[in-house]
């Protein structure tokens, strides 16, 4: 079995147990999703306008939300040093995490963007697109995470400062995606293809590099 | 380990800054095949950072590290370090499972998991084991998968008398097939080292 | 030249003189730049006075973003060939630009309220420079936050990178987003639309806050290499 | 010097150095405020009424980027076991924690309000109240918040487990927060105040008997 | 430790359950001020449950633990377990204070710092110390707020030994002073135990 495969079943294990399964990220990204028609009031105009693009930032925060112990734990309980040593390429590891982390959260939300979507009054014909281009989405989204992850990874409590870090990236997919969500498939959904390949090739290589830095 | 290939650990004109400070400098050792290695020194002397620089963790500031027969630090070594490297709510058998796929290892679990007395924990989270109980199951990589050169930072921390001979048993075995054993230790382990190295 | 660099030693020399000359060349230049620019310069046609800002939105913006680049290639030179100075380089000029970056979102917002008639205005090329201040924002914060400090070096210039080459990214991807920003008027294919009259203050202030920058950076430099001096030896003597 | 003002300025020394000092918090702030925007389109008008609730949903999750490893930490490496054989009742230490906790990203949060809510098309003379209200709903957050961190603290990347369970105590202080962006201060504002001292009180007291039964 | 009211341990027909398991039950000992009480046993015997029920961590699922002349526990203990209890980025010194603080003690830092030989690390941060060093840094602890009785779990763990020698001295001195001391170890500390519980 392949060591991809080893790290990426033992990470999808941790953050499903840890993470609270599919519950929580799931009720986190539903929850985010009701606070924001309780700030705008019931009014449903502003709400249509509003409502699917935000979908999209409470997708990436739920991403902000998850990504801070990606790493640390590992350097603080001595794992990393493992994963140094063994004979995989550290890059290939990180994508397993990666990997792991966007089927256990990332999927899921994407699903979850359907009702969500629906009772944020976005047209029904539009649904397969938002919930492609959430998926798509959260892989970008984490592969910029992965990066802010390990550049943080020494710093307790950094919760706030790898949300900052990682926000920046966030803009293009966001953009790309509300797009998706107002006119369906089209250019910005290949558009928001092309950052995710590229945010998740650029995060595994830059986290990894960041991560050799961190054991020492 | 006979279908393992032999390993030499020569260590040159090493140097190691922590800090601000020269932990030390121009420390050079060779340990062939077979040797056991103790390295001692007072509280802060440097013997993890001497461990953590030979597996590669840790950039010294002058001098090198070359490993005989083959090039990749990465594919010659076991580290146990003071982090047991566990997540607690993982199982002994999960951990033994992953280290093995990560090393490419070939070892048994349960073999493993008999000679470390963890047998009957094997099934429990690593969470609610004990502090010695926790330091077997990390000394239990050595034996999942096989590595020449092991690298072991206080490997009896935490061990009652029997566990202390457990490892005893395990350096002396690994050494007796032609592996090395550099072993940064506060009292003796037991078998007598081939070589001693003491920092200041 | 590059081999002053090379070394704190010589830099200190080199930096003993050039910062008080960069000061000064910068007192002048705004001597001469801000009468001409904020009194003997036209008012335009159809902004009126307000047009003045321009003299100080500009060169920010264009500082703002020009240093970001500097600390991309100073991060690539620090983290490919561990050059302590190019990383002191980086770090001393990250506040700079984000200051210079803040004051082209001030200038602007200020500018924006009589010509806009708003104070700000979710632009592509507003946003995209807001966006740039947040990557600055986030690089002072994580060289704040690590401890260690050669691995704060490598960390920082990671994050500096991976900035650079997100950089052009989101500006595009703002910019399709949205433009109401009028587009390039300056360097633009058939030479310039704004009137030369305003040419000559113009860049007058873009010399003068070029010199002003340097002055301030090679000062954080040479405070962060004093800074590391004592460090060095309080450290020595804690553990003597 | 008081049990309370030593824990007090530990925690906030902690979070000030770790969070990356009162940058990270107004960088995030921002950014997260960016993301709204980009994710709606520039149009004025649904932003105009979108904008300053989505501000709330901002500060709110400011917090929840914050608080989990706000007790995680004290439990993985020994330090609760402290806090709990100090005489200072414990209440008394959590309230600290989140005091440092509000001085720390609260106020920052609070003070960053008000650009931002301008750059949302607020209008200028809201801008007081909301900076007040702001700040008065962190402190709710943060009540909120040392509950559910301290439920928590036992679980590893628990950051949206923690959101899910905080998340609900959210609306109210968001509910008041909306309205006093819209119409002010008056009787919102006083909602306001009297849940963030609830929440801060409540919250002290559910997080230590949380934590009591943490250690073991 | 004058000052310092004197005060006893009485363990009563105490039974641990952690998890499925039963550690022990009806395990009954008293020490009288200036004992030292040497608990031991296997790995995973319980010595740390033990600990930790004592210092009211833990639920026992029978018997109780009384101390004399003080009902609050919280007052009386001061635990050194197996985990240290220290923040990375906070330097001995800022500890100490915060211990000081926390428990309202009185006890001099830099004298506690030099009878721990850490004086010279009171201002790194604690992150960069050694593992032995990190432990003389959590021992302060007993020092900087006087307690009458300690329980300690492993107190020379990773120390060398000039450290170990250094707790024999402060547990005897304890002792001497009317205090009481319960340690858990696999080997002894050095001052002989006026009393030994061992679990099995
Ligand atoms: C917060 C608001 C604003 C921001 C963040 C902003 C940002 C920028 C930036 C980044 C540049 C340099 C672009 C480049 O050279 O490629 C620039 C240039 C310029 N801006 Fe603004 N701007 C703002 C408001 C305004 C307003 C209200 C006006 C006038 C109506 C204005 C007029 C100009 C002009 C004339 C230039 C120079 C022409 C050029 O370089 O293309 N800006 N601004
Ligand atoms: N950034 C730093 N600044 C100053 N000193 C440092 C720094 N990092 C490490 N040190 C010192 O370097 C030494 C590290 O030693 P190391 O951990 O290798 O000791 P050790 O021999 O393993 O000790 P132990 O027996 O306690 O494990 C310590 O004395 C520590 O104080
Ligand atoms: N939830 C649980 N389920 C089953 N067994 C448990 C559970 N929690 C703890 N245990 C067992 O209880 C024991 C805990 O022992 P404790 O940590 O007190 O041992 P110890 O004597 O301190 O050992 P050491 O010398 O290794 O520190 C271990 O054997 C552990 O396996
Ligand atoms: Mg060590
Ligand atoms: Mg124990």
């Amino acid at each position: 079995m392949s060591a991809f495969s080893v790290a990426f079943r033992r990470d999808f294990a941790l953050m499903w147990s840890a993470g609270g399964g599919v519950v929580a990220p799931l009720g986190f990204f539903v929850g985010a999703a009701v606070l924001v028609p309780l700030a705008m009031g019931p009014a449903r105009d502003p709400l249509a306008a509003a409502g699917p693009p935000l979908l999209w930032v409470a997708a990436a925060l739920a991403v902000l939300a998850t990504i801070e112990r990606l790493f640390q734990a590992d350097l603080e309980d001595g794992s990393l040093d493992q994963m140094l040593l063994s004979p995989t390429p550290l890059e290939l590891i990180v994508l397993a995490k990666g990997t792991a982390l966007w089927c256990a959260i990332g999927m899921p939300i994407a699903l979850a963007a359907a009702p969500v979507a629906i009772a944020m009054q976005a047209p029904l014909a539009l649904v397969p697109a938002i919930v492609c281009s959430v998926a798509l989405g959260m892989a970008a989204f984490v592969g910029a995470g992965l990066v802010g992850a390990a550049l943080t990874a020494s710093v307790r409590r950094g919760g706030v400062l790898i949300a900052l870090i990682v926000m920046p990236f966030f803009a293009p997919p966001i953009i790309f995606g509300a797009a998706v969500a107002a006119v369906g498939f089209g250019a910005a959904f290949m558009l928001l293809a092309g950052c995710a390949l590229a945010y998740l090739v650029l995060g595994a290589f830059g986290a990894a590099a960041a991560l050799r830095l961190q054991a020492e | 380990m006979a279908e393992q290939e032999k390993v030499g650990v020569r260590v040159q004109a090493l140097a190691i800054r922590r800090g601000a400070r020269l932990l030390f400098e121009d420390l050079s050792f060779t340990s062939r095949p077979g040797d056991y290695l103790e390295i001692r020194g007072a509280n802060g002397a440097g013997k993890t950072s001497l461990l953590r620089a030979i597996a590669g963790f840790l950039r010294p500031v002058a001098g090198r590290v070359a490993f005989d027969n083959t090039e990749e630090s990465a594919l010659a070594l076991h580290y146990v370090g003071h982090l047991n490297g566990l997540k607690g709510g993982v199982t002994p058998r999960a951990h033994m499972e992953y280290w093995r796929g990560l090393f490419g290892g070939v070892g048994s679990i349960d073999g493993a998991a008999s000679k470390l007395g963890i047998t009957s924990l094997l099934d429990l989270p690593v969470r609610v084991l004990s502090q010695g109980q926790q330091r077997r199951v990390s000394l239990a990589r050595l034996l999942v998968a096989l590595r020449p050169v092991w690298l072991l930072d206080e490997p009896a921390a935490a061990l009652d008398s029997a566990g202390r001979s457990v490892v005893a048993q395990l350096v002396s075995d690994h050494c007796a097939s032609g592996g090395v054993v550099l072993a940064a230790v506060h009292e003796s382990l037991g078998p007598s080292p081939s070589q001693t190295v003491v920092l200041s | 030249m590059l081999a002053t660099f090379a070394n704190p030693a010589h830099f200190m020399r080199f930096s003993a003189w050039a910062t008080p000359l960069c000061a000064v060349i910068a007192v002048v230049l705004f001597a001469i730049g801000l009468p001409w620019a904020l009194i003997y310069s036209p008012a335009d046609y159809q902004q009126g006075e307000t047009v003045r800002i321009m003299y100080v939105h500009v060169p920010a913006a264009w500082w703002g973003l020009s240093i970001y680049l500097f600390m991309g290639v100073a991060s690539f030179v620090s983290f490919v060939w561990r050059h302590a100075l190019a990383d002191i380089a980086a770090r001393a000029a990250a506040p700079i630009g984000a200051t210079f970056t803040a004051m082209c979102l001030i200038t602007g917002s200020l500018w924006g309220a009589p010509t806009w008639g708003t104070w700000w205005e979710w632009d592509g090329r507003l946003t995209s420079m807001l966006v740039l201040f947040i990557i600055y924002l986030g690089y002072i914060a994580l060289r704040g936050a690590v401890e260690d400090e050669e691995r704060n070096a490598r960390l920082a210039a990671i994050l500096c990178m991976v900035g650079l080459i997100n950089l052009p990214i989101v500006h595009f991807s703002v910019v399709w987003w949205s433009t109401l920003h009028q587009p390039a008027s300056i360097f633009r294919p058939g030479g310039s639309s704004v009137d030369p009259s305003m040419l000559g203050p113009l860049f007058t202030m873009v010399a003068a806050f070029l010199a002003l920058g340097l002055a301030l950076g090679l000062m954080n430099m040479r405070a962060a290499i004093f800074r590391r001096r004592v460090e060095t030896v309080r450290l020595r003597g804690a553990n003597a």
